[in-house]
């Protein structure tokens, strides 16, 4: 007797528009600039930048460029989901970011490169490796990853 | 106005495969039981019916199409939440609180064994425009906020392996699967999956279903001369943007856990509450939750290596061994720790048995990469 | 279920205010939610702070495109930090989270309640209508090959089979709701048609045809309950909510009878039994019935009693059912006209519902004076009710 | 007059095609392999043998087809296993000219509700009609006929409701 029936919910195609926040992101990575948006009531930065502020609800009016990057978290990922190992691990660092010294609220997680992870100390200042401008498609993967700010 | 009370609970057993019964069936089962344990009949008694669940765990669009039949529930009052079994609870609540409604059933289950896809699902609930293109392992993001949690609160990876070991002992009374006698060199070899997360800090997935039954005070004092009290209950979220929660405290399990605690008029919860069964989807979460429902005693680290969480401790935490021990139902999280508190509370824990409880705490947060948290107050 | 009891915690609704609803809106989700949801705090005088609560509803996930969607936009409902869920019975979900709202406010565990609802249905390409075949099941249905409109399709052939209703009648609502639309701010296919244009369009599945469909839209609605004391600070004239209900029929559509929706006549029973109502049709002054086709909007009348079984055509094609007629049914243009962003447009009849009752509906304001209006909506496989009743 | 200036930006798909609106992009492919359970795994296996099964619950004596693991009205477990036969009567029918991503059939097919000879009555599936004029399904006239099922040749049958290849009239329209 049939005890599995297999079958699939498939959809061929999703897109999802930047939005309004998104579109400030997107005008800096074309100039190599990360924004962050900035909310006058509350007097607080964040990122990645949103139209409005979830506090107050007022509307994003300034969106400011970030002055220093560095790595908050990060995490090595040595196993795929289903528990095989990965012929090469993975980084991801969770950058967080300054402006003008102050703090920004969230932060960007993204690809970290880096030659040994096991190096990694919190707090190092990283940058953003852009991909070359032509291939720019004004979206979070037009930032390659993430490497350690050489001083 | 009229309290709230459980006055019936039935599950199935969660194991790692349930093949021999479709999803239907499954509901069936635990909702017969409960029904058997309240003591009622389905389709003359029941004000309504509430599932929780999300249509991707299903293989369904709309999965609440697929739900009143096998719950008694044609024709009537009934809905789903995109939420935690444990939500469904305090909607149920809040519905009887109204005055209109006598007897709500909720089910919540798990067939986490019957999706071949699984990581994909996970990866399509991360932000389309932020994360999705970037990360797409879950638990990559449980890791960060592993890391983060550390920090925050000062755990060490001895503390994690205390809990461990706990809850999978505490899991060999209920049969479970998973349930495993560890100790520090097993743990010290489990490998790495996402640093600083190992296997054996990530609960695996399960199969199961349980169901509840709630009526207000009236109808309970028909129905039982012992029923649960539900005397308080607390939701909340830290919103959608997992960027901002990753470098703060789980706040929202802390604003959550206080509206639960003022409701049933707690103000020093350890002292007050016999014992807790909270989220341990991952090891970490469960210290994390302890933390912020204020049930640490000031020193987190003091806690656990004395002992107190342990069943012979002074508050036993996951008396039924949690996630970690009996697997991860994916929404029927909430209602598997339910099952667990429900039992010891009415002497029906077995081996684990407490000396008498009389107050609990259920706490549980959403699969990642949510930041959503439901508390339930239980009191015989 | 106990009925008429004297009822402490009264539910106010004390704002509203939507999107645009448009085929397609360059918001995220998340950015419609916060539209959506400002607008109708504005209106209420009230600041997301003063919020205790937040609902939110959307039926699949698949349009949006993210899976437990209602976490991940969170934000857009200002829920920081805050008690917030998501409740779906399909369809009928926008009235349903204006039900969950209800609750909120009558058990006594919320003062201030922010009720949204919200779909982006461009997200999926290229055509939205592919994901409706996923609601199917999977074993006894899908591999036919199934497509969202032939249940549709065959409720409506049954129906006109059964009261021997001409298609004719049926168009007239296209007719009605598209032009009613037109007097409708957001609304995306408010025209002048006849029914000569709804029998001439495209065929899709017989008996239906393309301007017997409503469109596939974009957009969120919001809206605010509060509890007596805090509905009476904020203003003179709250819109009470005196009656709410709902019901599932089984999964199995095609052992019913798909000639009455009976699902919808047991949540009409619910909410008239709650608001005290013993003779719908001379006490309900006008409703905002769901009617994502034409001929859902006169099946819909029937369950909620609104009209005999096989009559509301009739009272469609004597005017009955205009706005300046004895029922006013869908003033805001409904579903067929203002558009059907699936949750959102269930929201959006109970917002008109409110407008229309605090006068404030403008060109669309109905003739007659209203104070008793019902708002309801359709879902799931055909299976489910939700109804909400509101008075001035 | 309200809602008043409702807020949002429209775009055409034509902005998209120009570059104009920024995105991302994904899609989904999710496989389940769903256990089927006492019953709805016998409904298969019959159609493979030529057989439409239903399920007869003492409770209330309905036949339900499909085959139910649970009686709406009972609550309970249906109890025995009752081979309908391939006939019935059209309850419903309509004319598809689309598919499910809306683009249009090539050649239109006719589905319908079919009520089973031999289970309670109103007890329908959901299948489709061949050898029917689309002309009848327009006008009705193909409601309440007689309809019996086109199988497949055994050996090309797989345990599916496609086993049927659809349902035909068997007596005048």
């Amino acid at each position: 007797m049939k005890k599995e029936f297999r079958f699939k919910i498939d959809v061929p195609k999703y897109v999802y528009p930047v939005g309004r926040g998104g579109e400030k992101f997107a005008e800096g990575l074309k100039k190599e600039v990360l924004y962050a948006a900035y909310c006058e009531t509350c007097d607080n930065y964040m990122m990645p930048p949103t139209a409005y502020c979830p506090r107050c609800f007022s509307e994003i009016k300034e969106y400011k460029k970030v002055t220093h990057a560095y790595l908050d978290l990060y995490t090595v990922i040595w196993k795929d989901f289903n528990g095989k190992d990965l012929d090469e691990p993975i980084v991801y660092g969770f950058i967080r970011f300054e402006v003008d010294d102050r703090d920004v609220e969230g932060g960007l997680i993204h690809k970290l490169k880096v030659d040994d992870p096991s190096k990694l100390v919190l707090g190092v200042p990283v940058e953003p490796r852009f991909k070359p401008a032509k291939e720019r498609k004004g979206v979070i993967t037009d930032i390659e990853h993430f490497e350690l700010k050489l001083e | 106005m009229s309290r709230v009370a459980l006055v019936g609970i039935g599950s199935t057993q969660y194991r790692p495969e349930t093949s021999e019964k479709n999803f239907k069936e499954l509901m069936y089962e635990a909702a017969s039981r409960a029904y058997i344990d309240a003591g009622i009949e389905p389709r003359k008694d029941l004000d309504c019916v509430i599932t929780a669940s999300e249509d991707l765990w299903e293989g369904l669009a709309i999965f609440d199409e697929y739900v009143p039949d096998q719950l008694g529930g044609v024709l009537k009052p009934v809905f789903t939440v995109g939420g935690d079994g444990l939500h469904g609870i305090i909607h149920a609540y809040m519905l009887i609180k109204t005055g209109y409604f006598d007897l709500v059933a909720v089910e919540a289950h798990s067939k986490a064994s019957e999706i071949e896809t699984l990581q994909k699902i996970y990866h399509f609930a991360m932000d389309p425009l932020y994360i999705r293109p970037v990360v797409d392992n879950p638990y990559a993001l449980a890791a960060l906020e592993m890391m983060n949690i550390m920090r925050l609160l000062d755990i060490t990876f001895d503390m994690l392996d205390m809990t461990i070991m706990k809850n999978h002992l505490n899991a060999l009374e209920w049969g479970s699967p998973y349930a495993r006698i560890y100790d520090y060199d097993n743990l010290e070899s489990s490998e790495y999956v996402a640093q600083p997360l190992r296997e054996v800090d990530i609960a695996p997935h399960v199969d199961g279903a349980t169901v509840a039954v709630l009526a207000s005070e009236e109808k309970a004092k028909e129905l039982t001369d012992e029923p649960i009290w539900i005397e308080g209950v607390g939701w909340a979220t830290q919103g959608g943007r997992i960027e901002r929660n990753l470098h703060n405290f789980p706040v929202s399990l802390n604003t959550a856990g206080n509206m639960a605690y003022d409701m049933a008029g707690i103000e020093n919860p350890m002292a007050e509450l016999d014992f807790a069964e909270v989220d341990d989807r991952f090891s970490f979460r469960e210290l994390a939750s302890l933390a912020m429902l204020r049930l640490d005693g000031g020193d987190l680290m003091e806690m656990v290596v004395n002992g107190v969480y342990t069943l012979d401790g002074d508050f036993p935490v996951n008396t039924g061994g949690g996630f970690l021990g009996n697997g991860y139902p994916l929404e029927a999280g909430g209602m598997m720790k339910l099952l667990h508190a429900v039992k010891q509370l009415r002497g029906e824990a077995g081996f684990n048995q407490l000396d008498n409880p009389e107050k609990a705490l259920v706490a549980v947060r959403r699969e990642v990469p949510s930041n959503s948290y439901a508390v339930v107050i239980l009191a015989r | 279920m106990r009925m008429n009891i004297h009822f402490k915690n009264r539910v106010a609704c004390v704002g509203a205010g939507m999107t645009l609803f448009r085929r397609r809106l360059f918001e995220t989700s998340d950015e419609l939610m916060w539209l959506a949801a400002r607008k109708a705090l504005d209106e209420a005088g009230l600041t997301i702070r003063d919020i205790d609560c937040v609902v939110y509803g959307t039926a699949p996930d698949n349009f949006d495109g993210i899976h437990m969607q209602s976490e991940a936009l969170a934000d857009g409902g200002g829920a920081l930090n805050k008690p917030y869920t998501r409740v779906y019975v399909g369809g009928g979900t926008g009235v349903f989270s204006a039900i969950a709202g209800w609750w909120h406010v009558a058990s006594g565990l919320c003062r201030r309640v922010l009720v949204i609802a919200e779909e982006k249905m461009s997200h999926v390409q290229p055509h939205p209508q592919y994901v409706f075949h996923h609601i199917f099941d999977p074993v006894t249905e899908k591999p036919l090959g199934v497509n969202l409109i032939w249940i549709f399709a065959l409720e409506m052939h049954r129906y006109m089979y059964k009261y021997n209703i001409k298609k004719e009648d049926i168009a007239l609502v296209s007719v009605k709701n598209k032009r009613n639309a037109l007097d409708h701010p957001a609304a995306q296919l408010g025209m002048k048609i006849t029914v000569d244009d709804v029998l001439n369009s495209e065929v899709l599945v017989w008996p239906v045809q393309r301007l017997d469909i409503s469109p596939i839209s974009d957009g969120a609605v919001a809206l605010v309950f509060t509890d007596e004391e805090n509905a009476k600070q904020l203003t003179d004239e709250p819109i009470w909510i005196d009656g709410v209900g709902w019901s599932l029929d089984t999964m199995y559509w095609t052992n019913r009878d798909l000639a009455f929706p009976t699902y919808l006549y047991y949540a009409g029973k619910m909410a008239y039994k709650m608001a005290g109502i013993h003779n719908p049709k001379k006490e309900i002054d006008f409703a905002e019935v769901y009617d994502p086709f034409d001929y859902k909007e006169l099946h819909h009348m029937e369950g909620l009693q609104l009209a005999r079984k096989g009559e509301a055509p009739i009272l469609t094609r004597e005017g009955v059912t205009e706005r300046d007629g004895d029922l006013p049914i869908n003033p805001s243009g409904g579903l067929l006209g203002v558009g059907n962003p699936i949750a959102a447009a269930g929201l959006m009849k109970v917002a008109e519902v409110y407008w229309q009752l605090k006068g404030e509906a403008g060109r669309r304001q109905v003739k007659k004076d209203v104070v008793t209006g019902l708002a309801q909506a359709w879902g799931d496989l055909m299976q489910v009710g939700t109804v909400i009743i509101m008075r001035r | 007059m309200k809602p008043e200036n409702p807020p949002g930006t429209p775009y055409k798909r034509s902005e998209f095609e120009d570059g104009k609106i920024l995105y991302t992009e994904d899609s989904l492919e999710l496989w389940y392999r769903w256990s089927l359970g006492k019953y709805l795994g016998r409904y298969l296996e019959g159609l493979k043998e030529g057989k439409i099964l239903g399920r007869y619950c003492r409770g209330c004596g309905r036949i339900y087809v499909p085959p139910r693991e649970v009686c709406q009205y009972c609550f309970r477990e249906t109890d025995e296993w009752v081979e309908v036969g391939d006939t019935g009567i059209v309850n419903t029918a309509v004319v598809s000219y689309i598919q499910a991503d809306r683009s249009r059939m090539d050649k239109p097919l006719i589905i319908a509700v079919i009520e089973l000879e031999g289970a309670t009555e109103g007890m329908g599936i959901l299948h489709k009609l061949g050898e029917v004029d689309p002309e009848d399904v327009i006008n009705r006239k193909i409601f309440g006929k007689r309809v019996k099922a086109v199988w497949k040749p055994p050996e090309e049958r797989t345990g599916s409701v496609n086993d049927i290849l659809y349902f035909k009239p068997v007596e005048e329209v």
